[in-house]
Order: C-alpha cells, then structure tokens, then sequence
C-alpha cells in the first residue's frame, strides 16, 4: 500500500499528464460540439507538452539560464545544476504548433458554422443528410 | 554544391514560399511561376541526391555544423531517395495541373493557394529527408496544417471534414509526438540512429514497446490506416480537386514511409520482427483493411470517393507488404509507395478534369464521357489498369512482389486480400467505364459515320499534359521496374530481411 | 521483329473513313509479311529471340518466336486481313457507329494475340492475355446497349477475373517455386514440388485462362456473341479463344513439361475435364436456335479437343491440338462470317428463320457448308486432319474413352450443323421466308467468307505448312525430352 | 459515440499507466534522459555561443533548423486563415453606419446606397452598436506603448533571460489586438493594415531562412552563424550570438504578423471592416 | 521543482480542465480555457521551463484566449454540452 | 441622406481627437521609453544600449500618438507632477477602503450589512484624461465601481453600502481637478 | 525564509482553488470571468513567488510582467463579446 | 531581519488581503458585488505582496536588484492600470448587458 502511494505520488505529474490527455481525448471523440473538441484538442496538446517538460525536471536544479557575469568566478558548469533544456525547446514549437493548429482549426469552425449555422455536429449531420 | 543538396532540397521550396506569399499581395501574376520554378528545381535537387545515392550510398547533412546527437541532422539513403523523388516529382506534375483549376475555382486566392501548395510539399520533403525524430514533428504539422487548410478550401462539406480531419490528425501527430517523448525519456535522444544505438539493452522495458505501440497508432492515424482511416474519405472527397490529387498520393505514402522508417531505423527490425512479433497482428489488419477498403468503395457513386476508399484498401497493401517481414514484401512495400504515387496522381487528376469540366464527380456526370473527352478517360483507364494491376502498368509489379512476398511469408490471408482488391477494383473500375461508355444508351447508335456525337469537349490542356506525362509514367516506371528494384531497393532491404 | 507489335494506333488519327480502312490493310499485311518472313527461319528449326526489357530479375518483356507461336501468328495474322476486309463490309454495311475506335481496338487485339503467341514467358504471356482482355472489351459492348453491356459485365467478370484470381497467384507461385518463368522445352516447375501443389497450379492455370472456355467457365462466351460479328468471328474463333488454349498449351508444356504431367497422370486428368466440356457443348449447342450462340457452343467444344490433344500427352495427339487450332480457326470463321453475311442481308439470326436462305444466298451458305464439313472433321474439309490425328493420339495414349469422346462428338457436331445446311437448301422455293429482293452480303463480305471456305477446302490438301510447324513444335518439345 | 470515447479513451489511459510504472524516477538527475545529449547543451553553451540561456540557445542555434520550421507553421497558419476566411471586398457593399463626431449622431447608410461624408467630421462605426468607452480606450492608448517596448525587450534579452523572438512577438501581435479590442478592429487596421501584417510574416521567415542561406552561400553549412563572423568585425562564438539575435528578430516579426493577421481574419470573419 | 505547489497545480489543471470541457456556454468555456493555460503557465514555472512558461503566458493570457472569443463572436455560444 | 453637420468648434471633445504627431512627442516618448528600457534591460554595455535606442526609436514612432493625444505642452508636465502628487492620497484612500471591504468579506453576517445601490452624478472634470483618472480611482476604491461615464460626463456608480459611496464625487474630484489643473 | 514563500504559495494556491470555483460554477459568464480575473492577479503573484523559490526572481520578474501586461486582453475581448452581442444568456438546449 | 520582519508583514497583510477578497468572490450575493472584493482587494494584495519580495530580494544591494525591485514597481503600476479597467470593462458589460444589480432582500445569485 505504502508503495503503491509512493508511486502514485512520486509520479504524479506522469499520472496528470494521462488524466489531462483522456479529458482531451474524451473531449474530441464523445463532444458534440465543433469548438468543444477544439478546447478538447488543446487540452490534448497540452498533456503531451506536460509530459515532455515533467522528462526535463531535475531534482534540486534550477532553471536552465547559466549564471554568470562579473560576480560570479567562472567555473566550469556542472549539467546536473540545471534544469534540462532540451525538453523546454522543444515544447516551445510544441506551443507554437498548437497555436497554429488553433487558428486553423477555429478559421474552419467558422467557416462551418456559417454553412450550416450550428455548431453542433449532430445538427449538421442531420442537415447533410437531409439535403 | 551537391553537397548541400540535401539542405537545398527541402531550403529551395521554402524560402519561394515567402516569396510567392510576398508576390501574392504585390504581383499576383508572379505566383505560378515561382511556385513552378520552387517545385522544378526541388525536383532537379531531389534527382541529383537520388544520383548522388546511388553512386556514393547515403548521404548526410548537418544543419548549423553541429555533430547528429547534438544537431539536426539530414540523411538520404537508399529508402529515402527514392520517396523523395515520389513526392517532388508528384508536387510538381500536379502544380502544373492545378493551374487552370485554380483559375476556375478561386483567382483572387492564388497567392496564398500556391504558398500553401508549396509549403505542403516542403513538409513532406523535410518529413523523409529528416534524420531526427522531433524535426519530422514539426514538418509533419507543416503539412498538415497547409493540409487542413488546402482541404477545407473545397466546397459542400469540405469544412466539415477537414476540421474532423484537423482533430484525427492532432491526435495522430500528438500520439506520435508522446511516442518520441517516451524514447526520449528512456534513451536521451532525438536522433533516430543514435536512439537505435541505445535502444537494445532496453527492448525488455514496456516503455519501448508503448512508445512503439502508440508511435505506430500515431502513424496509422495520419495515413489512414483501416480502422483509423475515418477522416480520409471525406476530407479527400471534398476537397478541391487539385488539392486531393495532391494530398491523396502524397499524405498517406509518405506516412507510410515514416512507418518504415520508424520500424527500420529507430526500433530496428529486431524489435518490431522478434521481440514484439507484431508482424502477424498487422499483416491481419492489413488485410482487414485492404478488403474493408475494397468493400467500402463499392458501395459509392461518386468516382472521387470511390477513389478515397481505393486508398484506404492501398495503404493496407504497403503496411501489409512491409509487416510480412521478407525481401519480397518490404520490396514491394517501397515499391508501391512510388507506384502508388504515381497511380492515385493519374486518377486524381484524371477526375480533377472531369470535376473541372462537368463539375461533379458524382455518376450522373460520367455518362457520354468516353465521347466527350476521350484523352481524360483515356489516362483514367491507365490508371485505373495499373490499379488492378495489369501488365506492364507498375502497379503490377508491386502486386506481383506483395505476392510473392506474401507466398515466401506463407501469408495466404494477405495473397487472397489483394487478390480480392483486385478483384473488386476491376468491378469497380468497368463500372465507371460502363457508365462513360455506354450511356446514354445508344444516344449516337446508328448516326451518320459514327464519328457525329457530341463534340469534344475537354479540360484545358494544362491539365491533360501533365494528366499524360504520370500515364505514360505509370507505363515507364512499370517497365524500369527491374532497374529500380536492382540499384535502389535491394540495398535499402535491412540485413534481417534478407 | 519488333514491328510485329507496331499496333497501329495511328487509326486514331485518321478521321476519313477510306483512309483509316487503308491503313487497317496497310498494317495488317504489312504484319502478315513480317510474320510470313520469319517463317523460314522458324521453318529450319531455329528460334528468334528479344528481350525488349528485363522488368525483375527473372521477369523479363522477352519474345521469341518459335513453331507452336509461330503457326498460331500465321493463322491469326492471315485471319487478320481478311477480317478487316470482311469489316469493312459488315460495318459498313450496318452503317455502324464509332468505326475508328472499332478498328484501333481491333488492331490493338490483334497485336496483343501476335503479341501472346510469340510470348517467352508466362509474364509476357499474362501481359499480352490482360491487353487481350482488356482491349476486345469495347468490342464485345461495341452495340453500346443494355444486353452488350450485361454481357460485357459477364464477358470482364470472367476473364479477368479469373486471370488476376487463379493465374497470377499460379505465376506468383511458380516464380516462388522455381525462381524464373521462362518457358522452357520441359517445363521449368522443379520436379521435387509436391504433387498436390502442382495439381492445384496446374487446375488454377487451365481454369485462369478462362478464354479457353473449359465447361465450368464457359458462359462468356455464348454471351459475346453481341458484338458485331466480325468480332465475333476473328476473336471468338481465332484471337480470344485461340490464346486461352494457346496459353494452355504453353502451360502444359513450357511450364509443366510433358514428362512431369505424365509421370503424376495429371494429364490424364486434364483430358477428362476436357472430354466432358466436348460432350457437354456440343450437346447444348443442339438445342440452340440462335445462329451465333450455335457457333459459340459449337467453339467451345472445339477448343477442349486442343486441350484434349495436348492433355493426351502423345506427339500424334499434340500435333492434333496444334494443327486443330489453324484448322478450326478457319471453318469456324467461315461459319462465324456466313451468320455475319446472312445478317447483313436479311437482318435474320435464328435458324428457325433460314429457310430457305440457301437459294437466295447460295455461296454463301455454300460456304457454310465448307466450313461446316471443316469442323465436324468430313475429309474435303481442313478439320479432318486435326481430328485425324487427335484420333491417333488417343490411340498412341491408349486412352480409348477419349478416343470415344473424339467420334461421338464429331457425330453431335454433324447433328446440329447438317440440319442447317439442310433447311438452307433442301425446301421449296414455296416455304422460304425471304422475299426475292433478298441477295448476297456486300461484296465485301461474300469474298472474304468465299476466301475462308475455300482456304479450309485447301489445307485438307496442302496442309503442308502447319504440320510442318506442329512437326518442328512437337520435336522440339519431345525430342529433347526423348533423348 | 460517449461510450465508444470512454472505451477508447480507458484504453489508450491503460496503456500509458502500464509504460508509466516503468518511467525513470521523477525528476532523476541521473536519468538517461538528463544525461545523453542535453548536459553538452548546458555546459557548452557559454562557450560556443556565448548565450547564457540554454534554452535559447539551442532552440535558435544547435537545433535551430526546428525553430526555423516552427516558425514557418505559424506562417502556414496565417496563410491558412487568409486562405480560408478572406472575403474579396468587392463582395461587400452592406449597411453602413457613420458618427458624426461632435455630436455623437450615428445615422446609416442602406444597402447599395452611396454617400460622401467629410471623413474629418464623421467616422465610421460598427454595424452593431457599442458604447464609446473612452476609459478603456485611453488606459489602453496608454499601455499599448509599453507593451511593444516590453515585447521588443523580451526579443532583444533572450540571450539573458527567459523570452526569445516568439514571446516578443506574441507580445508585439497581443498589443496591436489590445488596439482592436479596446478601439475598434478599423482603428487596429488604420495602424497596421492587412498588406503589412501579411507582409511581416513571410519577411519575418525570410530573415530567419535568409540568415541559413546567407551562411550556406558563405561557405559554411546551412543556419552555421559562424559564417557571419566573415562578415562582422567579431569572433566565431560572438558570431553566433548575433546570428542567434538575427534569427530571433526574424521569428519576432513573422509570429507578430501572423498573430495579427489571424485575430484579423478571424475577428472580422476576413472582412475587414468590422468585428471584435 | 517545487512539489507541493507543482501537486496543487496540477490538481488544479485537472479541474480547470474538466470545467472547460463541462460548461454549457462557449463563452464560458474560452474563459476557463484561459484560466486553464495561466495554470499551465504555472505549472511551466514551478517546473523551471521558464521560457515554456514565458511563451505560454503570452500565447494563453494574449492570444489564444481572444482567438476563442473571436471564433465564438462569429459562430455562437449555444453548446448542448 | 446626407445630414447638415456644421462643425460647432466650441463643443470640443478632446477624446474623440486622432492623436497629432509631433517632434515633442515623438522626443517624449523616446526619453520615455528609453528610461522604461533602461529599467527593464539592466544592462548598460553599448551593445544593449543602442538595441534599446533602437526599440525606443521604433515604438516612438509606431505609437508616439498613443500615447500623447496633443502635442507637448507645459501643461502636460505640470500635468503629469500633479498626478504624481495626487498618487499618495489615493493609496491612502485604497487602503482605506480595502479595509472596509475586507471587514465586511470576512464578516459572517455579510448579507445584512452590504446594500448594493447605484449612485449617478455629474463630474464637473473637463478633461479627458482626469475623467479617466476619477473613473479608474473610484474602482480602485473598494466598495465603488465606475459602471459607466456617459457623454455628457455623467458617472454611475455601483457602491457595496452607503459608506463607501457616501464620499462621491466629493473631495476625489476636488484633488483630481487640482491635479490636472482644472481648479 | 523559503519556507515561508513556500507556505504563502500554497496558500494563494489554495486560493486559487476557491476563485476557481467561481470560474467554474459561476452563474453567469460574467461570474466567471471576475473569478479567472481574479486567477490571473493570483497567478502573477504566484509567479513572483515561484521566482523567489527558485532564488532567481529577475526571470521571473519577466514573465509576471507580461502577464501583468496581457492578463486584461482576454477580459476586454470578453467584456467587448457581451457588449456587441448584448445578451448574458443564449439559449441553451 | 526587521527587513525579514517587514517583509512578512508585508505578505501576510498581503495574503490576508487576497483572502478576504476570495471569500468575498465567494460569499457576495451578485455579479456587481463580487466585483468589489475581487478586483480591488486583490489588487492591493498584490501591491503589498510585490512591495514585500522587492524589499527581500533588495539584499544584497546592488544595481540589478535595484533594478529587479524597480521592475516588481512596474508590475504593481501596470496591475494598477490594468484592473480597475477590467473590472470597469466587465461590469459595463454586465449592465449593458442589463444585468440588474442584486437589492437588498433579493435571493442570492
């Protein structure tokens, strides 16, 4: 039990990142409504960009800027001081694609909006098929 | 300067991108040209990096100087060379078609049109030279977002389906994205070589075999594969005509490219062959989806979707051909990814002149066609034969290597799947034909020399040379089949298949 | 030699009716003297051979021309000139429409038939079977109605579909087997494949190449019969159905090897299929009215007494089957032509109707008779021969039930064909159905069904060229063997 | 479709909790992840590029061919919602509504109809009414300089500290729509027009791809700065540095244009007169 | 790293999440979306990715945010879940 | 259609004014802006400095007219000490009154002391920006909020109970005119 | 010292919990835009203090400005929704 | 430590601050009246919060701290700005949107 809870706590944010990416992914399969599955869609985005930047953290680190400057005697930097920073660089295009991915994806939901004047897909459907 | 081909190759299209948007707003007229000029010289880079790997072996680059685990890096092999010559040829015969149609359909629009056109194929060619799993990420939603958007440009319901294009394609691209995540986290790298380095001692870890499972779902997702393949019908029907003849034989095959590259060279064969042995489990979704395909086709009336589910049953063909896990198989997996190419080019743009011309792909619209315009209807029996596969079209002899891949695999499943996709696209096929040809029923029968009919009446000539060149392509890839096989192919087969 | 596949889509381009028939001529003579310039040299025994590309290793677009292919070219590219000729008149005659395509898709069969008889291997050979196929379609559905494109549908469903169904899975199977598909003199299967194995290519082979009409696949052909007669004639009596056997015959001996069959009796085999298809058509074709579908019944159980020849697995019974493909192909185009001409004239196609046509129409039906006596296998006709020998191969095979086969179906043949003839002929002028306006075909019809009959009198006399070729096909396949 | 998801989504939880029990250790400083490629990034920095923030150093320079394509998706973005929402304008002719400034009369103009106002005195007006809320038109007048300063600050310290071209040229998009959304999308058109906004993105690409070209056509690999060192008065490392800034620049500009030009298309449902 | 905070975000998000997904009214749904990515920001920062979380509080409290209120002014609020 | 708008010159409505650019402010708001990149940047090598000239120049001139609707005045200096000036008072105010209001968000009886009323008033401030500043003061206030200033300078104010509103306009007006000079 | 910030950070956390709940149960969108308002200033507070914890507080000083800077955009574009389109409620079904 | 002194007091009137105006978020009848504690109370619990981290982190006395803390200074002006023109902005949205403001005796909303 103990460890069960160790676990459950040590790798919480790995446990969150899967909770966050089946509401996102909950929201986009089972949401009836267009900008509903977009909000689901970034949530999913985000999930991924939570896990990649949870890989990053050091313990005991600090943040990936190296402290330099007068005050401070140069001397050789140790990795396991700072944060790893990879994992931020790339969440970084990660944001920016979803960013992107947004915009498309809210310009074609006007636009759709504007066909069939409803949002909801199980109304446009419907109007498909009647048509 | 031939060093550096491999950065050019994907450098050249983007940075006409920019100028084409710029000439967009300034001097429209400029547009097709540049856009032409973009894809004609990417096209020439990509045949000189092809040249240069089949004399020298595989070729790599570094982009910004920095050594692969650390940098960017491109590599061209064997594989690669030839998909990267699939995908810029296909980009450019088709750009030159598209021009009338865009004329027709939106003039004021064009800028932006060919910006995204080009930008599209930048992204595909940056997703198959790439050599580090994250860069084909990023290139990976360069096109698709300039694919959602080309998409949703249609008419009817082409919003609709491509915003639930937009939503599968997300997820696909995120599943990918947290597969690489997690061999990041277990090995340290986004290299794909340097990931295969690390890789063996941890083949018992369930991580690998996650990442794997979800990096293969992601994949599957984005090309279409059967279970998954919900989006792609309608997304290619409804889209503009020289937009799915774009898309449809560019998006799934080089998705399927990145399957093999996943499997090839990240995880290695012996991980995907011997310690998962998925190879089965696949192969039998493969069938599922070839004959589910074929299946599903039948039941339209629209030549345009018809052709949507002939591509779904396709990409059950190459994963299929590529999980029998032989020489044959994977040979005619790659194989049909150029073949396959060239084959949904012919039919695409062959009913993209139809579309143009009639405005409609829909059966009503085909009757008399055969008359009116025999060239268009002339390529679509090209096409359409290669598609069943018939001697001496290439898409012969990649069925004929699936085969007998799937007969060295002791596969019977998979020979009789694509026995029936045959099948079924020759019934398919003659129906279109009987239609164009036969009705309306003795409308010219008996008429003075026969020769009276109708008048022609067919797509512009921008469109019908490009429409012949992938014909005649179709035809000569068929016969050079030998020759790519023996200099390009056998040396990308990996050792264990051999 | 490569000119021999010159198809002469150059028909396409000719919009002016005498111009396009000029051409038509043009190509088929000049595809006739290629032919016949390459006979000697067949004729002294030697091969020619082109590989014109190497698509896979082992797979290659090769032709080479040897007697079997060579004797099948002959027949069908004489064929070939007198069927334009003969075209021209019906089609002209009927005023048909799109006459261009006609010919362009008439052309482009007969090269892939050329094309299919000079093939090297099964890859070639399934290549040009697929043109064939595909090319004759618009031929078959040339009347552009609802009944040719039912039967068009019946027509693809049965050729294609068992091609791509049984015969590519068979190469495929081969090619894994053996590593080649050239044709060679004893079959390229290696003889350590499981018997079972080989029983089933061999059926998925005879049954794939459906064109040969073997009984369980036989319906397409009877349907076809609505394509302009012509058509009817060349394709159904020489190209289309003359490569499904031909095919045949090149997998019984190039593929499979006549010594391997015999030694596991599957010839046996084959010839019992065959025999039953004989039997079985020539009694359907007894109960037809229909002048066309008579024929094509009466095709089908020809066509098995090539297999059957083959099947026997003697050299007598061999060189039956391959002297039965020229000779059959010239009585039953005599008899294909007649239909066409007595159509053209009178619009009539049933043989309840004919009475009586004989006086109205006398060299035409006199032809008919010709080609009639030709098929039952009477002596003046050409067809005597074939069967002559089919006889002693059956002997040769000790396979007395075949020889059996052979007689009692030459008598249902002479049943169903000699009540024509006399109904034709034999009535008063009271009880004919045709008005006296009624005369002969075109001109253009009447010479070259005229030509036919009297070119199937002469090879009863002069046969000398084709047993010449069968002789050298047959030594080449057993003498080698024999040694 | 609720179960079908539940399912779907219960399957796909199941597999990643079972890979999860096998994850290295949160927050492990010894994990492979911590210790494979990134430790060079982190302790060479300083030295082969002279940029104390790791994170932008790599984002712009070790893997700046990424950056280069992340920069491009916001282009194809931008291009996207153009493509999709711009309504050609000669399509246009609508209700329209003119206030009389001094008095604060607003009168409309019907459909088709054609009227030349002396443009000092009236202004044109949205077509559903909104008060004139001068407060937060003058608090925002007032912080909108700031926050463009405070955007060109955050490109010109990514070297330093946290920010880099996007996050400046967020900032920079997010003041030019503070503009439109505390004034009106006309008086956000009137300073920066559609042409410029359009313009700015593929120029902004440009620099960033034209900087890689540069160093490609001085001799070096594609996106090398150390090409730029033939160029200034300064060292390969310092060269680096300003080839870094060089690129942010870049990436600012298009993420700028591009912000605006998508709040544009997709505030005015790409007519361009009026909207949030 | 600070855990205990980056547990009480993370819960948060989770919430915020949920909430965003639940509401019956687009508008308010954009609004919790933004609320949503300033937890993100958060969590971003108490992870140390500052420039992860500079960018996303740019990108959530500037522009996405006001892009979902743009697309919900031409579209509409009703939502039937 | 078209109306007989003569402009009446004496109902000048400073806000509804596009801003006049000018050297002074252009020169403004460099100095401005310089002094804020200073304060932001840190850094004080060459290097910097002239990127911050650089950024100032360009905001300067992209949103000099923002920032200053007239060109620059004494008044506008005088102007701007005097709202320095104001500022203390204010904080004094705002701490106040968050007083009250946190009394009365932690009082449990809460429902029976709040008494929600709007108050409506004309300000007697002409200018633009002071309106603004007693606008933005009042919700600064706890207890107040400015709903809406109309054109005609009427305020309405939402107030949470009489206390907080009983102030209005009161001696906030009276500091603001003397800030900005309206006395 | 740092405990102390730790202690104040999860009390505004718990704070934002409570706000959130406005956020989310909000009667009207308004509500719920006073309470994610109220998120945003908790939030750049909440960013200082993260700075101080981690001992590096100019980054963080950076990243709270613009938040400070761009926190109201989306309230404004919110309160500019409800001032054009006039309306708390749409119907809902 | 009388900085470590102030700079507690600081952040606990600070806290105390927010508190109350969470509680009033909470416990306030109406939109109108929920505007008053959170816009403003936080706002002044971010001032005093901000005042306090300027003043601890001004340690060790240098340019950049100074320079740090002026920069805290800078937020609290912009939130100064920035919220009362959000709270105005949404509560002239909920009255235009008419909204009636709750009266004493109305039930709570």
């Amino acid at each position: 039990m103990e460890e069960f809870l160790s676990l459950i706590i040590e790798k919480y944010n790995y446990w969150i990142y899967i909770t966050l990416m089946m509401i996102g992914l909950y929201a986009m399969i089972a949401k009836n409504n267009l900008v509903k599955k977009i909000v689901g869609m970034n949530i999913f985005q985000t999930a991924v960009i939570l896990f990649y930047v949870s890989t990053g953290v050091k313990k005991g680190a600090t943040i990936p800027i190296i402290e330099h400057g007068h005050d401070v005697a140069h001397q050789a930097v140790r990795a396991a001081d700072y944060i790893n920073p990879l994992p931020h660089v790339l969440m970084l295009t990660a944001i920016v694609v979803s960013v992107a991915t947004l915009g498309v994806a809210l310009a074609i939901a006007i636009k759709v909006y504007h066909r069939y004047l409803s949002l909801e897909e199980d109304e446009i459907l419907e109007q498909i098929r009647g048509l | 300067m031939s060093e550096h081909y491999p950065a050019l190759l994907v450098i050249l299209p983007l940075l006409a991108s920019f100028f084409i948007s710029a000439a967009g707003w300034l001097r429209p007229v400029y547009c097709f040209p540049l856009a032409v000029a973009a894809l004609g010289s990417s096209l020439l880079v990509s045949l000189g990096v092809l040249g240069d790997v089949i004399s020298g072996g595989p070729v790599s680059y570094w982009m910004g100087g920095w050594p692969p685990p650390w940098g960017i890096y491109y590599r061209v092999d064997y594989l690669n060379a030839l998909v990267l010559a699939v995908v810029s040829a296909v980009g450019f015969v088709n750009l030159i078609a598209a021009r009338p149609s865009v004329e027709k359909d939106f003039p004021e629009k064009a800028g932006p049109f060919y910006t995204l056109y080009v930008l599209f194929v930048t992204g595909l060619l940056g997703m198959v030279a790439t050599g580090d799993a994250f860069n084909l990420y990023v290139l990976l939603e360069i096109a698709a977002i300039t694919g959602y958007a080309l998409i949703a440009l249609g008419k009817g319901r082409a919003a609709l389906s491509s915003l639930h294009y937009v939503f599968l394609g997300t997820i696909g691209a995120c599943f990918y994205l947290l597969g690489v995540g997690y061999l990041y986290i277990i090995t340290g790298s986004l290299n794909m070589e340097d990931i295969a380095r690390l890789l063996p001692p941890l083949y018992d870890s369930k991580v690998v075999t996650v990442a794997f499972a979800i990096l293969m779902v992601g994949v599957w997702l984005k090309m279409g594969f059967f279970p998954l393949h919900a989006w792609l019908p309608n997304a290619y029907t409804y889209a503009p005509s020289p937009v799915s003849s774009l898309v449809a034989p560019l998006m799934t095959k080089v998705m399927v490219y990145v399957m093999i590259r996943m499997v090839l060279t990240v995880f290695t064969v012996d991980f995907a062959f011997l310690v998962l042995r998925l190879n089965e489990v696949v192969v039998w979704l493969a069938v599922i989806a070839i004959v589910m395909g074929s299946l599903l086709a039948l039941a339209e009336k629209d030549v345009k979707r018809m052709l949507t589910f002939i591509v779904v049953a396709e990409v059950g063909y190459m994963v299929g051909g590529f999980w029998l896990g032989n020489q044959a198989g994977f040979t005619g997996a790659v194989l049909h990814i150029l073949n396959d190419a060239l084959m949904t080019l012919c039919l695409f743009l062959a009913v993209g002149n139809i579309v143009h011309v009639k405005g409609d792909s829909r059966w009503e619209s085909l009757p008399g066609l055969f008359r009116t315009m025999p060239w268009t209807m002339g390529a679509l029996v090209v096409g359409a034969l290669s598609i069943i596969g018939v001697p001496p079209t290439c898409g012969f002899f990649s069925k004929w290597y699936l085969l007998l891949g799937a007969i060295q695999g002791g596969h019977y499943g998979f020979l009789l799947a694509l026995l029936f996709s045959s099948l079924v696209s020759v019934v398919l096929f003659f129906r279109i034909f009987e239609i164009g040809f036969f009705e309306p029923f003795g409308a010219s029968h008996g008429s003075a020399h026969g020769e009276g009919g109708p008048a022609i009446q067919e797509a512009p000539l921008g469109m019908l040379v490009p429409l012949w060149m992938t014909a005649l392509g179709l035809i000569l890839v068929g016969l050079y089949t030998g020759e790519i096989v023996g200099r390009v192919i056998r040396h990308a087969v990996p050792g264990m298949m051999l | 030699m490569l000119v021999s596949l010159g198809v002469v889509p150059i028909l396409i381009s000719s919009r002016n009716a005498n111009v396009r028939e000029a051409w038509t001529f043009g190509a088929a003579g000049l595809k006739f003297l290629i032919i016949l310039s390459m006979l000697p040299t067949v004729l002294e025994g030697r091969e020619l051979v082109c590989t014109v590309v190497e698509v896979l290793p082992g797979v290659a677009l090769r032709l080479r021309v040897d007697a079997l292919g060579m004797l099948f070219a002959l027949v069908a590219s004489s064929l070939w000139i007198i069927t334009s000729a003969y075209s021209i008149g019906y089609m002209r005659g009927l005023d048909e429409h799109s006459q261009t395509r006609y010919f362009c898709f008439f052309a482009l069969a007969l090269s892939a038939t050329i094309g299919a008889a000079f093939s090297a291997n099964l890859f070639t050979l399934y290549l040009f079977y697929e043109m064939l196929s595909f090319a004759t379609y618009p031929l078959v559905t040339h009347h552009q109605d609802a009944e040719a494109r039912r039967s068009g549908r019946k027509y693809l469903l049965y050729i294609v579909g068992t091609s791509i169904g049984l015969v590519l899975p068979a190469m495929v199977i081969s090619y894994h087997l053996s590593g080649t598909l050239e044709f060679s003199g004893q079959g390229f299967l290696p003889r350590s494949t499981s018997p079972i194995l080989l029983g089933v290519l061999l059926f998925m082979f005879l049954f794939g190449f459906a064109k040969a009409a073997i009984m369980p696949l036989h319906a397409w052909l009877p349907a076809a019969m609505v394509a302009p007669t012509p058509v009817s004639a060349l394709l159904h009596a020489v190209a289309v159905v003359k490569v499904g056997v031909f095919s045949i015959l090149r997998i019984l001996t190039g593929v499979f090897g006549l010594d391997l069959l015999a030694s596991l009796h599957l010839g046996t085999a084959v010839a019992y299929v065959a025999a039953f298809t004989i039997i079985v058509a020539s009694l359907i074709a007894l109960t037809q009215n229909e002048m066309k579908r008579l024929l094509a019944f009466s095709t089908i159980g020809q066509l098995s007494y090539i297999v059957l020849g083959a099947a026997l697995l003697s050299p007598k019974g061999l060189m039956g089957g391959m002297v039965h493909i020229a000779m059959h192909a010239f009585g039953k185009i005599t008899l294909f032509f007649c239909a066409g001409a007595i159509y053209v004239a009178t619009g009539k196609k049933y043989i309840s109707e004919m009475v009586g046509i004989g006086k109205r129409m006398p060299v035409t039906m006199a032809a008919f008779f010709i080609g009639a006596l030709s098929i039952i296998g009477i002596p003046p006709g050409g067809g005597f021969l074939s069967k002559w020998y089919l006889v002693l191969g059956a002997l040769q095979a000790d396979q007395f039930p075949l020889l059996l086969v052979i007689l009692v179906s030459s008598l249902l043949n002479a049943a169903y064909f000699i009540p024509i003839v006399y109904r034709a002929f034999f009535v008063g002028s009271q009880e004919t159905n045709f008005p006296d306006t009624v005369s002969e075909a075109p001109i253009f019809c009447v010479a070259p069904l005229a030509l036919t009959a009297l070119i199937s009198l002469a090879l009863f006399f002069y046969p000398q060229p084709f047993l010449d070729l069968a002789q050298l096909a047959v030594q080449a396949l057993l003498g080698e063997t024999g040694k | 479709m609720k179960t079908l998801g539940l399912i779907i989504v219960g399957l796909v939880g199941a597999v990643l909790v079972s890979a999860t029990v096998n994850f290295p250790p949160f927050g492990d400083p010894e994990s492979p992840a911590s210790l494979h490629v990134s430790p060079r990034y982190l302790e060479k920095t300083l030295e082969e590029t002279a940029v104390p923030n790791a994170v932008t150093s790599v984002l712009a320079d070790y893997r700046g061919f990424d950056t280069m394509f992340e920069t491009t998706v916001i282009f194809c973005a931008g291009v996207a919602c153009f493509l999709l929402l711009r309504v050609p304008r000669r399509r246009l002719p609508r209700p329209r509504q003119y206030r009389h400034r001094l008095t604060g009369l607003t009168f409309r103009i019907k459909e088709g109809g054609e009227v030349f106002l002396p443009l000092r005195e009236f202004e044109p007006v949205d077509s559903i009414w909104t008060p004139h809320d001068f407060i937060i038109e003058k608090v925002c007048r007032y912080l909108i300089p700031f926050i463009q300063l405070f955007g060109l600050y955050v490109i010109a310290h990514g070297h330093h500290s946290p920010g880099g071209g996007f996050q400046g040229g967020v900032i920079l998009g997010a003041s030019i729509i503070l503009l439109s959304v505390s004034h009106s999308l006309r008086t956000a058109l009137k300073r920066m027009g559609e042409k410029i906004s359009a313009l700015f993105s593929p120029v902004g690409v440009f620099i960033f791809a034209g900087t890689g070209v540069l160093c490609l056509g001085l001799g070096y690999r594609f996106l090398d700065y150390q090409a730029l060192a033939t160029l200034l008065p300064v060292g390969p490392i310092m060269a680096r540095s300003y080839g870094i800034l060089l690129v942010e620049v870049g990436v600012g500009m298009a993420v700028m244009g591009t912000m605006v030009w998508i709040f544009k298309n997709l505030a005015s449902r790409g007519r361009y007169d009026e909207g949030l | 790293m600070i855990w205990q905070l980056d547990l009480l975000i993370l819960t948060l998000v989770v919430f915020c999440g949920i909430g965003a997904i639940m509401i019956r009214d687009l508008l308010g749904a954009a609004i919790l979306f933004g609320a949503y990515s300033f937890m993100m920001c958060l969590l971003w920062a108490i992870m140390g990715a500052v420039d992860v979380a500079f960018t996303e509080a740019s990108v959530g409290a500037g522009v996405s945010t006001v892009f979902f209120i743009a697309a919900v002014y031409h579209t509409t609020r009703r939502t039937k879940d | 259609m078209k109306k007989d708008a003569a402009p009446q010159p004496k109902l000048e409505l400073p806000h509804y004014q596009e801003g006049k650019k000018s050297g002074s402010v252009y020169g403004a708001t460099f100095i401005l802006m310089m002094g804020v990149w200073i304060l932001l940047s840190g850094k004080f090598d060459p290097f910097h400095l002239a990127l911050g000239v650089l950024s100032s120049a360009l905001v300067s001139y992209f949103s000099a007219d923002l920032l200053f609707s007239g060109p620059l005045t004494g008044r506008t200096i005088r102007t701007f000490f005097g709202f320095l000036g104001y500022l203390p008072w204010l904080l004094y105010q705002i701490l106040l009154s968050a007083l009250h209001v946190l009394y009365l968000s932690f009082h449990p009886r809460m429902m029976e002391l709040i008494d929600p009323q709007v108050l409506r008033f004309r300000s007697r401030l002409k200018s633009d920006l002071a309106q603004v500043t007693f606008a933005n003061s009042i919700t600064l206030t706890p207890g107040t909020i400015t709903i809406y200033v109309n054109f005609h300078r009427d305020f309405s104010v939402h107030a949470i109970d009489r206390f907080s509103g009983e102030g209005l306009p009161g001696e906030m007006e009276r500091r603001i005119a003397r800030a900005f000079g309206e006395e | 010292m740092d405990d102390f910030f730790l202690g104040c950070s999860l009390f505004l956390g718990g704070l934002v919990m409570l706000s959130l709940y406005r956020g989310i149960f909000g009667p009207t969108v308004l509500d719920r835009m006073i309470g994610v308002n109220a998120i945003g200033t908790k939030t750049t507070v909440l960013l200082i203090f993260i700075g101080l914890l981690y001992h590096r507080l100019e980054m963080f000083v950076d990243i709270a400005l613009a938040y400070a800077l761009l926190n109201f955009i989306a309230v404004l574009a919110a309160a500019r929704y409800l001032q054009k389109r006039k309306g708390l409620y749409e119907r809902t079904y | 430590m009388v900085i470590d002194l102030i700079v507690i007091f600081c952040l606990a009137v600070g806290l105390i601050f927010f508190a109350g105006g969470t509680l009033g978020l909470l416990r306030f009848p109406d939109f109108y009246s929920r505007l008053h504690p959170a816009g403003k109370l936080d706002t002044m619990g971010s001032f005093l919060i901000l005042l306090g981290s300027a003043i601890h982190q001004l340690f060790p006395l240098t340019l950049s701290t100074v320079l740090s803390g002026l920069k805290l200074m800078l937020i609290v002006v912009f939130v100064f700005l920035a919220s009362p023109t959000a709270t105005h902005a949404i509560v002239d949205a909920g009255f235009r949107a008419g909204l009636e403001p709750w009266k004493k005796g109305d039930p709570r909303r």
